[in-house]
């Protein structure tokens, strides 16, 4: 599943010298804007909406948007506003709780088959081998099958499926700055091993990690949602993008809302992420 | 496609020896030209002016960044992206170029004007054998079959002196040596014999012994009618190339003339301190640089100067290429250095320099032999008390760059190396900025990043890193090779000058023969792994006993060999 | 003959990440809860009999204890047979083979309008004006946003419910393929050509090329037949981040655009616990990323000689 | 034009709900020729009738064979292949004689052998028959008479014999193709002697079936004989309901089976399209309680859970109009039907007045009822799918109000059938579709719950002795009166033990072009049955 894959283990390089030159730009304020708005969803969705998300009203089924709701309501009369501003909770949980198990844990085992012996990174490299051959769906299919669905389990799912790109990334960049001539400069000072590692290897081996891990994020919520519309997401009745989403083309032709807004949703944020995290980059990247 | 350049077969009017006619129509006519690159930039060549006649070889000169590679490009219509570029006149062969398209420009490049790019190593696409490289302008200009072009390029690599051009044809350019793919890139250059050949750096990036010889074929084809531009930042190559000589600094001619003039007579402050910074030619103790001698604050140790600091014996070192086969990089090594002596290594690239280094400093292990520091092996020590003796060994890196952490900050940098010594936190500042003062950076230097800072500014707070445990030696791997001559020269001056207050020995790499000179005591030549030879630095230098330090001697130019005796 | 000795090193350490798939997922699908042979003949609106039950438990080996199973299903693998689909009740390899035709068709497609794409706008828009370029990595960033499923969703309702251009759904006949292609291969377009720009213009900036323009090679000329072999190299290097989207993505474009195919086989074998299926699909899916590794390795070789020879 | 009653026109498909055997979109003179593209939801991933459970079989199996019985307009069982037939005294013994020249596909002949080779085949443990075979559970032997008279005989008396022998998945299989081929090949390729021939298959993709020349079978209550008037019918699992609708529309298929209801309007107004919608016989959507445990095992839960729910306010939510309220634990269609039966009505009030009195009185953090520090929650596990119906959490809303919490769980379809088969639920919901009020026997009998021995479909796992006694005698009985007040009974003491409560009658929703002419319905699905249909040019 592409939505699963983290393209972020994409060897992508530094922008053109003239693009990169301009310090601010507009889609950037648009996407943290954008960004902004969602974590004042996900935390206090109550600002956004008087709505009810959950609240059912089988008379007011199919409203078309309105003065009352700005966005309509499903077939079940409860507002898609509502419903969209609540779902960005579970959207961001996914993304950021994903991304974070995946990276920790990436990292982890990307360390340890780094920093360790052969042996040891042969066996932890061959296992990486072996998630990456099982594709990414099925590997979240299984994970789930084993936790049961839910946000929650979802979200390990997705986690699950790209701890190997992390590990992978993690353990070429440890030997990249293992290599590097700064580490051997600290080692020549008579520095511990431990305190070069600590000190060199790891901060240097985790910086272009914390760039990958914002377009991560974007990944992860794409996938998170593409779990859920293929009803192995959050259950219901709690909103999601994703189910609201596979609700909504059964209904497309009663009400088009229901397939637009959480559309645009995923779609929106993925893509303000995905800015927001290259623009993160350009500056990191700037500097060094 | 008038005159072809001589000595290239299937030119039909070749002629040897003839003098440059300066009186003739000039080929190339350069006047007021100016170049920026960007919107708002600066002008990088600011009113640059000259002329090429025919048979002519004009030169080049001045430091890096001066605008020598930008007014070379832009002579072909490819000053760079986004440049502006404006000339009062620029013609050639009498015709106005400046508002060339790029149809007219396409059909000057390569068939009258042919160009030997700066970056001689990567001007070769990595992908296509060379000799499809070579046929390309042949492609482009001439109606040659390409049966007609193959053997032409085989004709031109004979022509430049390729030994087995058939076999070389085939290859990719990471077969062949540099000086080899340098050749055919000139080979290239030439391929239909245009009127003005411009070449820029082209014997940086190469050997002594290399360079020699690319020299010998520049000038063997500078006695056509066709003209030469050469970029050069070494007043060497210049001496034994040139006509005349434009000394090009911050974008603008400083001063023009015959070459025996300006290298024997230079009028100009700029060209004299050029001329100056060149190391060869002053024995060791003598100051290369204007710049005053750091102020260095330490009482001189006293040493005990019968043991050596680090003794190698018989090392061996092997490294398993990516086709797994061992390969013996450097083979039964015996050196010892003295405190307070510098021992210069000198050998050609790959010789195995650096790697000696590294097993003297046991960041390496040696596969045969072993390293004794102050009298005690390294294979004999345990770690912590390894830890603490390589703190008397220090090391200034070929690179100084990436020998930093990119995040880290001068002042972390220098704290760090500080720390070892087990001095507090809180007097680290004072002790970094004390260091700084000694390779002559300020306290405003502390809070750069390595990125911030100039090359010569990253070498000395390299060396200013060394200096912080306080060592007893300093490996220095080729500490000024990437270096300027002007800054090279206050380098080398502040080592001399650590010497000789704080009692430091150097083991010196390089495969500068002239810096090796300046700087060393005792020297050790190196080639493919093995010490040919060794011994005291006049001895070597005046009385080779091996054929392989001859070569690299007789390779060695100065401006003084072919422009003068020098005061 | 190194390269020979390289490649059956490659080949042996691909058989063992099968052999690894196979184990994990066959560990991993017996634990999750779920009787097999109940959802085997007992879904929906099934009303079968105790004895239909224990006959399907039997055939299938599974009253043994799970070593016994797994020992079991590696010797039979080993002689080449995958077993038998429960729920289909044909060989594993017919039911994936059935299905395979129709995602390596949309595979295929998609990845050569992929690269089609890709190689044109990247070659067309590196090192253009700034505006030219702001406009194709906008649409890319755009597109590479898109969830699979979305890109989809929007096809279908621009293209095809109102207007009826294409089929809105199945496997039938070349304009059945188009919208499914185009919902695989815009995303991974965007990223290949992304990629690719950097790529190039990282290349343009080479001396090599410089060198090229020197001999007065025109503009297209240099693009492609110096730039782009190098910067294919990174597209060679992405081929398998391709491969992984194409059959991922395959899953939910065949889901959406209802079409058979290995990832809806995957899908539903896993809901069903048809393990010999899910197992099949997963050592197909190892497979291909094992030759796609391998291939790669070699197509490295042809395309940069300095691979082999140094 | 054919069959009884005329044709019914696109305007009036409304008011079809009771249309078992008519002949929708009559009008005009049929014309030979022409392919019908038919698009269904899901394939089986296999076509042998006997072998399978999936709904698709009731149009498949009229397309590819015939059965001994078809039941008339009034539900009764009528004849087909099997000409007449008789019964013993005691019931167990059918004599059914047989129709002569009748051949399958493959060349073999019909006869009494053919018959006993399908039962046979049906019962196999091979043919791991999840349907076909528990119906005739009660078959004993076979005693052929003569090649064209069987006797069966029956293990105890079952009047729904007959019945089930007209529903598509009895539908009968060439003996030859039944023994030269292995269960699974059978599965790929069943040889039937029905109007077309199924002359390829792949799977999840499509089937296309052929007319078969010379067939001159079709039950005699159609009118009609003789060969079929289409070439033959292709067909498409089109899985998703917005696709394949608009499939529908854009032509792409003249016919499609299950039609989202939220799409019924569209296609009424739309002229191209007949729209038919039957009510089916059986068990209407129902959702069930489990009684085996805590909290369904206690009435009183039970009957708040009702009171709790807006039933009327769930059928319009999912039916668009299209979907009747059920008023009995049999569709109204159901022979035996009563509609006397009283069903809770919705009433909050006293759903509480229930949950107070059975001692749920605390309340938690979120309002939900408590006892003993235990709060009120039932599991509902459900299919995972990317279709989730909104009756699950519509349900949970509504008694959320009552202070009842449900949490319902997405499983896949594996665990879930473990699930349901272990009793590991308190809700299940669905509906059984069958031609027989026998439904009742098989959802509610004490015999039908799963054991150990024998996997039943009484979800709700009621167990009552008075009910079981009814539904027995039911199955031994041929009296019509009788069989009224039998099955009255059960379907009032059904509601009195609130088992679970039906939600609304199952219909099929289909639709066609108008282009095709001649649809029956089918008497024992209500699903369109083509063999005399016709494609105007
Ligand atoms: N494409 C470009 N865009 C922007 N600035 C440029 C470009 N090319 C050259 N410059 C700038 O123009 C100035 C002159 O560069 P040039 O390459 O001519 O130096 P040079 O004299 O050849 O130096 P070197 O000896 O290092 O080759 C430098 O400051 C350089 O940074
Ligand atoms: N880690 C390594 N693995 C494999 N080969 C190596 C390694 N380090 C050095 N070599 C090889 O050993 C040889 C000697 O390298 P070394 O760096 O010592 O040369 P050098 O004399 O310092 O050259 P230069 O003047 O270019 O710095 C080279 O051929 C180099 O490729
Ligand atoms: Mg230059
Ligand atoms: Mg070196």
């Amino acid at each position: 599943m592409t939505a699963i894959t983290v393209p972020a283990v994409l060897p992508e390089r530094r922008e053109h010298a003239a693009t990169r030159r301009r310090a601010f730009r507009p889609g950037v304020a648009l996407g943290l804007a954008f960004l902004g708005l969602l974590a004042v969803a996900a935390v206090t969705p109550g600002l956004l909406t008087s709505h009810d998300p959950l609240e059912i009203s089988t008379a007011g089924a199919f409203v078309p948007p309105g003065a009352d709701h700005l966005l309509g309501t499903d077939q079940s009369g409860r507002d898609t506003l509502a419903r969209m501003v609540y779902g960005a909770r579970s959207s961001l949980l996914m993304g950021l709780g994903a991304t974070a198990i995946a990276v920790a844990l990436g990292s982890a085992i990307g360390l340890l088959a780094g920093l360790a012996n052969r042996y040891v990174e042969g066996a932890v490299m061959r296992l990486i081998d072996v998630a990456l051959s099982i594709p990414d769906l099925l590997l979240a299919l299984v994970v789930i099958t084993l936790l049961g669905t839910g946000t929650v389990n979802a979200l390990f799912a997705v986690a699950f499926a790209s701890v190997p790109y992390y590990a992978r990334m993690i353990r070429a960049q440890t030997h990249v700055v293992r290599a590097a001539t700064y580490v051997e400069a600290a080692t020549a000072l008579g520095l511990r091993r431990s305190a070069v590692i600590r000190r060199h290897v790891l901060p240097n081996a985790f910086k272009p990690l914390v760039v990958l891990a914002t377009i991560g994020v974007g990944n992860a919520i794409g996938a998170g949602a593409s779990l859920s519309f293929l009803g192995l997401g959050t259950k219901p009745p709690a909103p999601e993008w994703g189910n609201m989403l596979s609700l909504g083309i059964q209904y497309i032709s009663n009400d088009p809302f229901m397939v637009i807004v959480p559309g645009l949703a995923i779609t929106l944020t993925v893509l303000s992420v995905t800015v927001v995290g290259r623009d993160l980059r350009r500056r990191t990247e700037g500097r060094s | 496609m008038s005159a072809p350049a001589p000595a290239v077969p299937g030119s039909a009017t070749a002629s040897g020896g003839r003098a440059a006619d300066t009186t003739a129509a000039p080929l190339v006519s350069v006047d007021d030209l100016r170049v920026s690159f960007g919107r708002h930039g600066v002008d990088v060549v600011d009113g640059v002016s000259f002329t090429i006649a025919p048979g002519e070889c004009l030169a080049l000169v001045g430091e890096s960044g001066s605008g020598k590679s930008v007014t070379a490009r832009t002579l072909v219509g490819l000053t760079g992206y986004g440049a502006r570029v404006r000339a009062a006149n620029l013609e050639f062969d009498g015709q106005d170029v400046s508002r060339n398209t790029e149809r007219h420009w396409r059909g000057i490049r390569g068939a009258q004007v042919g160009f030997v790019l700066q970056d001689a190593l990567s001007s070769l696409d990595a992908l296509r054998p060379v000799g499809r490289e070579i046929a390309e302008p042949l492609a482009l200009h001439t109606t040659l079959t390409k049966a007609a072009r193959g053997e032409k390029v085989i004709e031109l690599l004979r022509a430049v002196g390729v030994p087995e051009p058939e076999l070389r044809a085939q290859q990719y350019p990471h077969q062949l040596s540099g000086g080899l793919r340098q050749r055919a890139l000139i080979a290239s250059a030439i391929a239909c014999g245009p009127r003005l050949l411009i070449a820029d750096e082209p014997t940086t990036a190469l050997d002594a012994t290399v360079q020699a010889q690319i020299l010998a074929l520049l000038g063997e084809l500078k006695r056509g009618d066709a003209g030469m531009l050469v970029v050069s930042h070494d007043l060497s190559v210049v001496a034994r190339l040139a006509d005349r000589v434009a000394v090009l600094r911050a974008g603008r001619i400083v001063e023009q003339g015959p070459t025996r003039q300006v290298l024997e007579d230079p009028r100009d402050e700029y060209t004299k301190a050029l001329l100056a910074a060149v190391p060869a030619t002053h024995a060791k103790g003598t100051r290369l640089s204007s710049a005053p001698a750091a102020v260095i604050r330490a009482t001189p140790r006293e040493f005990d100067r019968t043991t050596p600091i680090v003794a190698a014996e018989g090392l061996v070192k092997a490294y398993a290429g990516p086709d797994k086969v061992n390969r013996t990089v450097v083979r039964e090594v015996s050196f010892a250095v003295h405190p307070g002596e510098t021992l210069g290594i000198v050998g050609e690239s790959g010789s195995g320099k650096t790697t000696t280094a590294r097993l003297v400093l046991g960041l390496e292990r040696a596969d045969g032999g072993h390293v004794s520091v102050r009298g005690r092996r390294w294979d004999s020590l345990t770690p912590a008390d390894k830890r603490a003796e390589r703190r008397r060994l220090q090391i200034v890196y070929q690179d100084p760059l990436s020998s930093f952490d990119p995040r880290y900050t001068v002042e972390r940098v220098l704290g760090e190396a500080i720390g070892v010594t087990g001095l507090r936190a809180g007097q680290r500042r004072d002790r970094a900025v004390e260091l700084l003062e000694q390779v002559s950076l300020g306290a405003e230097h502390l809070k750069r990043r390595p990125l911030e800072l100039s090359g010569g500014q990253r070498q000395r707070v390299a060396i200013a890193r060394a200096l912080a445990p306080e060592p007893e030696l300093i490996v220095c791997d080729e500490p000024v090779s990437a270096l300027d001559v002007s800054v090279q020269a206050q380098i080398l001056d502040l080592l001399a000058d650590l010497q000789e207050r704080l009692g430091i020995a150097y083991l010196f790499i390089s495969h500068d023969l002239g810096v090796i000179h300046h700087v060393s005591d005792r020297v050790l030549v190196m080639k493919d792994g093995a010490v040919v030879e060794s011994g005291d630095v006049r001895q070597i230098f005046t009385a080779p006993a091996h054929e392989y330090t001859r070569t690299l001697l007789s390779a060695v130019l100065t401006p003084a060999a072919q422009g003068g005796p020098r005061a | 003959m190194r390269q020979l000795k390289r490649i059956a090193t490659r080949f042996a350490a691909g058989l063992g990440v099968l052999w690894g798939a196979a184990t994990l997922s066959f560990v991993a699908l017996h634990v999750t809860a779920g009787d097999a042979a109940l959802a085997t003949v007992a879904g929906d609106g099934a009303n079968p009999t105790q004895a239909v039950l224990e006959r399907v438990r039997a055939d299938y080996g599974l009253d043994q204890p799970l070593w016994q199973q797994y020992l079991g299903y590696l010797g039979r693998l080993l002689q080449g047979d995958l077993g038998e689909s429960y729920q289909q009740r044909v060989p594993v390899a017919s039911a994936i083979g059935e299905q395979l035709g129709e995602t390596v068709q949309l595979a295929l497609s998609a990845a050569l309008v992929a690269v089609v794409l890709a190689v044109g706008t990247a070659v067309l828009t590196a090192r253009r004006r700034p505006w030219i370029r702001s406009a194709a990595s906008g649409t890319e960033l755009v597109l590479t946003s898109f969830p699979t499923f979305v890109l989809g969703l929007v096809l279908l309702i621009v293209f095809s419910f109102p207007a009826g251009w294409f089929p809105v759904s199945g496997n039938d006949g070349v304009s059945a393929l188009v919208l499914p292609t185009f919902t695989l291969a815009l995303p991974i377009a965007a990223t290949l050509s992304q990629v690719l720009r950097t790529e190039l213009e990282e290349v343009l900036e080479q001396p090599f090329i410089l060198t090229a323009r020197s001999r007065g090679m025109r503009d297209a000329a240099v693009r492609l037949r110096h730039a782009l072999r190098h910067a294919l190299i990174q597209i060679v290097t992405m081929s398998g981040f391709v491969i992984g989207g194409l059959l991922g993505g395959a899953v939910i474009t065949e889901t959406l655009f209802v079409r058979r195919g290995v990832g809806q086989l995957m899908l539903t074998a896993t809901t069903t616990k048809d393990i010999p299926l899910v197992l099949g699909v997963v050592l197909f899916a190892a497979a291909v990323y094992v030759v796609v590794n391998l291939v790669v390795d070699i197509v490295y070789g042809l395309i940069d000689p300095r691979v082999v020879t140094a | 034009a054919c069959g009884s009653g005329g044709g019914i026109n696109p305007a009036s498909a409304d008011a079809s709900s009771r249309t078992a055997g008519a002949v929708l979109n009559g009008a005009g003179a049929p014309v030979d020729g022409g392919i019908l593209n038919l698009s269904m939801s899901a394939d089986p991933l296999c076509l042998d009738p006997h072998a399978i459970s999936s709904d698709v079989e009731q149009i498949f199996g009229r397309i590819l064979t015939d059965n001994l019985i078809y039941l008339d307009t009034e539900g009764n069982p009528g004849p087909w292949l099997a000409e007449k037939w008789e019964i013993s005294a005691d019931g167990k013994v059918y004599t059914f004689h047989l129709r002569q020249g009748v051949t399958f596909s493959d060349g073999a002949v019909f006869d009494a052998e053919a018959v006993v080779a399908n039962f046979e085949h049906m019962l196999d443990p091979d043919t791991r028959s999840p349907l076909a075979g528990p119906y005739i559970a009660p078959y004993e032997s076979s005693r052929i008479v003569d090649p064209y008279t069987l006797e069966v005989t029956l293990k105890q008396p079952y009047t729904p014999f007959l019945d089930v022998l007209a529903q598509g998945w009895l539908g009968l299989l060439s003996p030859k193709a039944i023994k030269e081929s292995t269960p699974a090949q059978l599965c790929e390729k069943p040889v039937g002697s029905g109007p077309f021939v199924l002359t390829g298959y792949t799977k999840t993709q499509g089937a296309t079936f052929t007319k078969r020349a010379g067939y001159d079978w079709g039950p005699p209550q159609l009118g009609y004989s003789g060969a079929a008037h289409l070439d033959g019918i292709n067909v498409s699992w089109v899985g998703q309901d917005a696709v394949r609708f608009n499939s529908l529309v854009s032509n792409q298929y003249q016919a499609t089976g299950y039609v989202p209801a939220q799409n019924a309007s569209a296609v009424k107004t739309n002229p191209n399209l007949v729209y038919s919608n039957v009510n089916r016989i059986g068990l209407p959507y129902t959702i069930e309680f489990n009684t085996s445990r805590a909290p369904f095992d206690d009435l009183a839960i039970r009957q708040a859970f009702v009171s709790a729910v807006d039933r009327e306010a769930l059928v319009k939510t999912v039916g668009f109009g299209e979907r009747q309220l059920a008023t009995s634990f049999v569709d109204r269609v159901t022979k035996y039907y009563d509609p006397e039966v009283k069903l809770r009505g919705h009433d909050l009030k006293q759903a509480n007045e229930l949950l107070d009195k059975a001692g749920w009185t605390g309340r938690d953090a979120e309002g939900y009822r408590t006892k003993d520090g235990k709060t009120l929650l039932v599991q509902w596990p459900v299919a995972q799918t990317a279709t989730i119906s909104p009756i699950f959490d519509l349900v949970q809303a509504q008694v959320k109000a009552a202070g009842i919490k449900v949490n319902i769980e997405l499983l896949p379809s594996a665990q879930l059938t473990t699930r349901r088969y272990n009793g590991d639920y308190d809700l299940s919901a669905g509906v059984w579709h069958t031609n027989t009020p026998d439904v009742l026997y098989i959802k509610y009998a004490t015999f039908s719950i799963p054991n150990e021995k024998r996997l039943g479909q009484n979800t709700s796992r009621i167990s009552d002795a008075q009910l079981d006694g009814w539904l027995e005698e039911a199955r031994r009985t041929g009296d019509k009166a009788k069989l009224t007040e039998l099955y009255g009974n059960a379907q009032q003491r059904l509601a009195e033990l609130v088992p679970g409560f039906p939600v609304y009658d199952n219909s099929v929703l289909w639709a066609f072009s108008a282009k095709l002419h001649d649809v029956v319905v089918d008497t024992s699905h209500g699903t369109p049955y083509f063999a005399y249909s016709w494609l105007e040019k």
